[in-house]
């Protein structure tokens, strides 16, 4: 059980390269302002905070007119708002969901309780620190935080996500052991989601000194890994 | 621990299939999850999953001050905070013996049927999403959103208001409040006609809603169904007139019922009880600036506030059906056990389960948004 | 001894070969390759599908002062290289590897080589008849030859078989009581004097014969209501023994009955006929009965849960079309409707020759068992996959061309239901075919199927050429459109005018080189944005899904085809109840009716008919 | 070769333009959506900021060969399509293809779709799929009777001679007010192909979260929604072509495709969905009907 604190580990910042071509960097910052200005959210009502989204959503404050949509799938979402506190069986199926979600996916902690467990921290049922399990971009406090919070909350991320300072998702694939542990922790050794994160690390070269670690082969002895289906002649 | 397998392995040749409605999907309510084994496109077997959202409330609270709980409660039904508040306090009151002042109990209607047409305001909203259809959605939770204002005008709180405590309520209200109050609600009730245009008579809602999910008398009896629900079966049952509390047995209202107890009879039903909460909420407004006195008994200083050792029960009518409170003291400053009797426990999951089997995909998300459970307080 | 007799010498050879040597571990090889001799020879008189003057057989045979003759003509040509081509792409299947499992499985694959190859030789005696006399010898050579297929397999193909041949005779009965009024008639077989002599029946004799005939050969064809026998006949025969019988066999019926009722009788004089009492000619009528043929069948296979009976009532199906395209008796209808006899027999060949390769290697057709197969058998799904979008008619496909034909000819002729009906054909082909391949290729694969490979070489090369054939076809149709123009000279009807990449017209006009072209130019520009833009996409496990958020465990099944198209079962469902038992059951009734006919027959007018008779009959020995 | 090298060029430039009016025409349709909503709706920009952003997704996620090639189908197949319909001043190939041809050629993408759909192994993507396939059978058979009158109504399948013979006479030559019955059957057909409320089965959501696109994020989200804005161009352009005469210059040709696309997009908004069985009661009822009078009114 690994329970260093991650907050002052920064994401290994590769230098980031300046490509020479002016063009690829006017791409660049395109996708970034368009990432920042189309945001898919997640459709899961997580917790209690999730009350305080419809309003944000509908006529009278609109989050559409900033980009901001719900999705249905994490196949389909950019953003996952965690609006409240996660029981342990709720974090699993958060973690399954975050891990679905295609990156640059960011993650939002709307209440107390996805700080520090809020009104539950004593409660036996509930995941107390968020950001252990996964890696969140932005907390919005409150309980709950009303929907202009929420609504200015979304614009910080915004920001970030404009000068390309959202990078938490980068955290999970470097530090992805840091995560797996504190999982492991709560779950048990024989934790495991269907997806690749180790071979997804690989396959985008996002792989990061932390990626293995003692963890991850605790994973990789008690599972047989999910290999995807290859065309085969 | 991990009963998933992710190793293949032999299917009979079946024509089931499973389809898994939630916890995170559009077609359920909250963080809740309904299991069904399918063949074609009709279930022949659901399995309501729940606990995602326990937090062992009734565990929380024993560990609570008397007063500290107060803060705790609302978060068990998230859309409909305020019945919570107030059942839990009628059952302290009751057990301490506290007598709650009349103007207290003119606010506590108030606040009931407030947040009653609240509610009801987002569950058909809902109920249309599940339908395809967006726009009463769009409208009633902004709709629902003049009443929030009026709930922070009143308590400073949007949802959860933690208003009322044991002895009364926590302050009076505030100048011009009942002005704008009956201002907002004369826009609501104006808007209750395009509702009926634009939703509750829609012929294609009428014909998708009409005869899904089919709960007879007997059932609804038999599975402890309660509120709106159990009144679209023909029964008319409500706390509110039958086990009056607070100053319901000097209020003049009806109680609306429907004969179907199909989805679209328990829709109407909330619809007419949205008509029946505005004119309770005048009634109070015209007879509030006669009724004087204090809001609140006071109590001695609450963190070492010992309540007598006994038990006590309440219940009222919330917006999902009867709840009620089951509190016992040992005379020490914490309850000694804490018993939440919700009426959407019954609703999400034995209800649910039953009235699933039989019923088309297109149905499911349907059966469950009509039953208005609050899976929060299933869970608890 | 000509290039025909060369041919029909060659063929009967292959079959007295295969026969004699079916135990032989080489004779499919060899069947094989003694089929593409046949090719060559078919090729030699190439002449024919361009334009090219009737070859006579050198045969010439009398029997008791009644002569029977043979010979080829455009139209013959056309179906003989179907017939042939069909027959060397399942002839080849079965050769290989298959033929190895096969024997294992208790099979005897030289006895069926042996039954193919008889009945390519008889088809070829049926396509080459001079006269009605011989035509019947072929038809009736055909129908046994055709039952010994069915029977192979043993067990439940057999009652099936023993159903077909019931269904067959009284057809038989039915072209004989015809072909006696006739002989009452005209005095002659020949097919000169019939034509000669059909301008002078009366209306009476044009509607008695048509239906006689019709009745007689659409029982071979699977015409509505004759329609009972043949999907479970088609699909319980082994693997590419169905693909050859769905490719082709039917496709007999509708060539005698070109031959017969349209070019003798002639079906100008069906268009004056009215029936009583409605608004409809019996050319109407019929063109009701092939739009039936399309609708009922499709449909029914739409409820299939087993491949290849899907496949085989989607056979019976498509002859509507042949039917409907030819009824239409303008250049462009008739030339859809002939062109979809060749662009059909390749889907189907394909298609049957992929099911068989999937069967061969998971051991069952019901595709509730099915599913997920792309991944291990990628080249049998493009097949699959190519046959489907021939079969739905969707570009860019040959299947769309034929269509297309009839479509545009159903606007000029102004039938806007019948185009309805034909499309209604169409879109529930779509919807089954997809189900076909959801799942059997597509969906969550099964254990059982985790470890198996692609079929083998021996297989797969067959499958892949009528692929590309399928392909070829529908980019350059004008290939075919040249065979197709010469058998509508010689059915009497005026040749479509034709370009390589379809027709053109003054208003409204085929092209499909140039929509080819953009289709695939479309599709480069599609993963031109897929594949140049974004960055390249990582495979995932298949339980590594959306399922409201919970874990997919491999213990559930995800994967359905019971009851596939659900919604729409809500609403037809209904009809499919008891619908065909009724039309059986008057069907027998309408048997028995024919046979009392023919007896009559026999015995008031001519006794010269129990000659031919005895002929059949001993024809029925020596085969049998 | 002029010509050969022309028509190229045509056929180059009408799928870009068509892409840019759909995804106008996507804009519009959420503003107007918004406007209903009591709400300001998204900027300007906001369909392309979306297709941009799903295409710059870090990591994609495919469940194989098909699922690409699915994605690929369903945008080529549109592509291919746009080069059939003309706009002024640019005929592409509609003189090759025709309208049955153009019809044909629609159902590609949604092959295209399906196909990739099932490869996912997502119950929720088939029930989806069988369901669009079978609201396709439903509303294309009181379309294809359209197709038929108009075709015969114009004594030909080729749309630039329709469009021509249309605008030659002027409004009174018009499909729609030479074929009024068969206007509104096809304008119902079109509201249903575009698969809108009531005819939204095979998105539903709240059934079966959102059908074919449960599995589709990334560019292949983005696939879908460039195919979407195609479709919504397709649909209200046909449907200009057949019955408003086509467009005599670009001014008039957006004004009537964006006027016929605003219709079924308003009654969208203010219905729920059906359910599969009563949507395919309901097509088969009232448009096929009212298709088959203007028919008969036609062939008089």
């Amino acid at each position: 059980m690994s329970n260093t604190d991650l907050s002052n580990i920064e994401v290994n910042q590769k230098p980031v390269a300046k490509r020479s071509n002016p063009f690829a960097n006017v791409f660049n910052e395109l996708v970034s302002f368009c990432r920042s200005r189309s945001m898919f959210m997640l459709h899961y009502c997580t917790g209690c905070g999730a009350i305080e989204l419809p309003p944000a959503m509908t006529s009278r404050f609109d989050m559409e007119r900033l980009g901001i949509q719900p999705m249905v799938t994490p196949r389909q979402a950019d953003i996952l708002l965690i609006t409240g506190y996660v029981s342990i069986k709720t974090l699993k199926r958060v973690i399954l969901t975050y891990e679905q979600m295609g990156a640059p996916k960011y993650v939002i902690g709307i209440c107390s309780c996805t700080v520090n467990g809020g009104m539950y921290w004593q409660s036996y049922a509930t995941a107390k620190k968020l950001d252990e399990y996964i890696p969140v971009d932005l907390y919005i406090a409150g309980c709950m935080p009303r929907p202009e919070a929420v609504i200015e909350g979304l614009q910080q991320l915004m920001a970030k996500i404009k000068t390309d300072e959202a990078n938490s998702w980068k955290k999970y694939y470097e530090h992805y052991d840091y995560y797996l542990g504190n999982q492991q922790h709560l779950f048990g050794n024989n934790w495991q989601t269907p997806t690749d994160i180790i071979g997804e690390a690989k396959t985008y070269q996002l792989e990061g000194p932390n990626t293995l670690g003692e963890h991850t082969k605790i994973l990789e002895s008690v599972q047989r890994p999910l290999e995807p289906l290859e065309m085969k002649l | 621990m991990r009963p998933e397998n992710y190793q293949a392995v032999n299917h009979p040749p079946s024509n089931e299939y499973e389809l898994n409605f939630g916890p995170n999907h559009p077609g359920i309510e909250g963080n809740y999850a309904l299991k069904v084994k399918l063949q074609g496109d009709t279930v022949v077997e659901a399995r309501a999953d729940a606990g995602y959202l326990h937090r062992g409330f009734e565990k929380l609270m024993e560990d609570r001050l008397w007063i500290q709980n107060i803060s705790l409660v609302p978060r068990i039904c998230v859309p409909d905070p305020v019945p919570m508040e107030v059942c839990y306090s009628l059952a302290v009151e009751e057990l301490a013996g506290l007598e709650l002042p009349e103007r207290a109990q003119w606010l506590r209607v108030l606040q009931l049927e407030l947040s009653r047409i609240a509610a009801h305001l987002f569950y058909f909203g809902g109920h249309a999403a599940t339908t395809g259809m967006y726009t009463p959605m769009y409208w009633g939770v902004a709709d629902r959103d003049l009443l929030l204002d009026l709930f922070e005008e009143l308590t400073g709180g949007r949802v959860y208001s933690i208003y009322n405590m044991p002895g009364g309520v926590r302050q009076d209200i505030p100048r011009g409040f009942l002005q704008r109050l009956s201002d907002t609600l004369d826009y609501i009730e104006g808007r209750l006609k395009d509702y009926d245009n634009l939703f509750f008579t829609n012929q294609i809602f009428v014909k998708r809603a009409k005869g899904i999910g089919i709960i007879s008398q007997e059932q609804a009896l038999e599975w402890s169904v309660t509120g709106p629900n159990l009144r679209a079966c023909g029964l008319e049952f409500d706390v509110r007139r039958d086990d009056p509390y607070l100053i319901y047995d000097q209020l003049k209202f009806d109680i609306p019922t429907e004969h179907g107890g199909d989805a679209w009879a328990r829709t109407l039903v909330r619809r007419l009880e949205m008509v029946e909460s505005i004119s309770i909420i005048r009634q109070v407004i015209k007879a509030l600036p006669d009724i004087k006195g204090p809001v609140r008994t006071p109590i001695p200083n609450p963190l070492a506030w010992r309540v007598p050792a006994g038990d006590s029960y309440a219940r009222v009518e919330s917006s999902k059906g009867e709840l009620a409170y089951y509190v016992v003291s040992n005379g020490g400053d914490k309850p000694y056990r804490v018993h939440i009797r919700g009426p959407s426990a019954m609703h999400a999951v034995q209800v649910l389960e039953k009235l699933a089997v039989g019923c088309r995909v297109e149905d499911v998300a349907q059966t469950m948004f009509s039953l208005d459970a609050c899976p929060p307080e299933v869970d608890r | 001894m000509n290039q025909l007799d060369t041919l029909l010498l060659i063929s009967l050879i292959t079959a007295l070969i295969s026969g004699l040597g079916r135990r032989h571990q080489l004779i499919g090889w060899a069947t094989a390759i003694l089929l593409t001799v046949q090719f060559l020879a078919l090729l030699s008189i190439s002449s024919l599908g361009y334009g090219g003057t009737v070859i006579e057989s050198a045969v010439n045979l009398t029997i008791l002062g009644q002569p029977l003759s043979w010979r080829f003509d455009g139209l013959s040509w056309f179906f003989a290289l179907i017939t042939i081509g069909a027959a060397m792409a399942s002839s080849f299947f079965a050769a290989g590897i298959w033929a190895k499992k096969y024997k294992k499985h208790g099979g005897n694959p030289g006895l069926l080589q042996f039954a193919m190859s008889l009945n390519v030789f008889t088809m070829l005696v049926l396509l080459a008849s001079g006269d009605l006399l011989s035509l019947f010898i072929g038809w009736e050579l055909v129908s046994w030859a055709s039952l010994l297929l069915m029977v192979l397999a043993g067990g439940i193909a057999t009652q099936w078989g023993l159903r077909y041949i019931v269904y067959a005779t009284a057809g038989a009965m039915s072209i004989l009581a015809g072909i006696g009024i006739i002989y009452h008639l005209t005095g002659s077989f020949a097919y000169a004097d019939l034509a000669a002599a059909a301008s002078t029946f009366s209306t009476t004799h044009v509607v008695v014969l048509s239906l006689l005939f019709i009745a007689g050969f659409g029982v071979k064809m699977g015409l509505l209501p004759f329609h009972l026998w043949q999907a479970g006949a088609y699909a319980e025969t082994p693997g590419p023994g169905s693909a050859f019988l769905g490719a082709i066999s039917s496709r007999m019926g509708l060539y005698a009955m070109l031959i017969v009722v349209f070019q003798l009788i002639g079906l100008g004089k069906m268009i004056a006929v009215e029936i009583p009492f409605t608004f409809l000619s019996l050319r109407d009528l019929l063109m009701w009965v092939a739009a039936f043929t399309i609708i009922f069948p499709t449909y029914t296979a739409l409820r299939q849960n087993d491949a290849r009976y899907l496949l085989a009532w989607h056979g019976i199906g498509q002859g509507g079309y042949m039917m409907m395209g030819l009824l239409l008796l303008d250049p462009v209808g008739s030339a859809g409707g002939l062109l979809h006899v060749f662009n059909y027999a390749t889907n189907q060949a394909a298609l049957f020759l992929a099911i068989t390769a999937v069967v061969y290697r998971t051991h069952t057709a019901d595709l509730n068992r099915l599913g997920g197969l792309v991944n291990r058998m990628p080249l049998t799904f493009l097949v699959l996959l190519v046959g489907i979008i021939g079969l739905a008619g969707i570009p860019p496909m040959n299947g769309f061309v034929s269509k297309w034909l009839i479509y545009r000819s159903l606007i000029i002729e102004g039938m806007p239901l019948l185009f309805v009906a034909t499309v209604i054909g169409t879109l529930g082909t779509i919807l089954s075919v997809y189900k076909l391949i959801h799942n059997t290729f597509l969906g969550q694969l099964r254990l059982e199927h985790e470890h198996i490979r692609e079929v083998p070489w021996s297989m797969l090369a067959p499958m892949l050429v009528v692929a590309t054939i399928i392909f070829i076809t529908g980019f350059m149709p004008g290939l075919v459109l040249d065979w197709v123009a010469s058998a509508q000279a010689a059915l009497g009807f005026t040749p479509l005018a034709y370009t390589l990449g379809g027709v053109e017209t003054a208003r409204g006009s085929l092209d499909m080189i140039w929509l080819c072209g953009v289709l695939f130019g479309g599709f480069g520009v599609g993963a031109l944005l897929f594949y140049g833009g974004g960055n390249k996409a990582k495979r995932v496990h298949q339980l590594d899904n959306y399922a409201g958020g919970h874990f997919l465990t491999a213990d559930t099944r995800y994967h359905y085809s019971n009851n596939f198209y659900a919604g729409l079962m809500h609403h037809i469902g209904g009809w499919y109840r008891g619908t065909f038992k009724w039309l059986e059951s008057s069907l027998i009734s309408i048997v028995s009716l024919l046979s009392g006919l023919t007896q009559i027959l026999f015995h008031s007018y001519h006794p010269a008919l129990f000659l031919l008779i005895t002929a059949t009959l001993s024809l029925y020995f020596f085969i049998g | 070769m002029q010509v050969t090298l022309l028509t190229i060029m045509e056929v180059i430039l009408m799928p870009i333009v068509a892409f840019i009016i759909g995804l106008f025409m996507v804009l519009m349709m959420r503003k107007l959506a918004a406007r209903l909503q009591r709400r300001v709706g998204p900027p300007l920009f906001q369909p392309l900021f979306d297709i941009v952003k799903l295409y710059g997704k870090q990591t994609q996620i495919s469940h194989g060969m098909i699922h690409d090639i699915g994605i690929i189908m369903a945008v080529g197949g549109y592509v291919a399509a746009e080069a059939l319909l003309p706009v002024p001043g640019m005929d592409g190939i509609a003189a090759k293809g025709g309208l049955i041809t153009l019809a044909y050629l629609t159902m590609v993408p949604s092959l295209g779709l399906a196909l990739g759909v099932g490869q996912c192994a997502n119950p929720n993507g088939s029930i989806g799929i069988s369901r669009a396939l079978t609201s396709m059978l439903a509303y294309d058979i009181p379309f294809i009777i359209v197709i038929f009158g108009v075709a015969y109504q114009f004594s030909s399948t080729n749309l630039v001679d329709i469009i021509a013979t249309q605008q030659a006479g002027g409004f009174s030559t018009w499909g729609i007010s030479e074929m009024p019955v068969l206007a509104v059957a096809g304008l119902f057909a079109m509201h249903a192909s575009l698969g809108k409320q009531p005819f939204e089965i095979y998105i539903a959501p709240a059934e079966i979260a959102t059908g074919p696109m449960v599995e589709m994020g990334g560019k292949f989200l983005g696939g879908l929604f460039v195919m979407q804005s195609f479709q919504l161009y397709t649909a209200s352009v046909l449907y200009v072509s057949l019955f408003l005469g086509g467009g005599e210059n670009w001014i008039t040709f957006l004004l009537k495709s964006f006027g016929v696309l605003a219709i079924p997009v308003v009654i969208a908004y203010l219905f729920p969905r059906y359910r599969t069985d009563d949507l395919v009661r309901l097509v088969w009822k009232w448009p096929v009907m009212l298709a088959l009078i203007g028919i008969a009114f036609v062939m008089n």
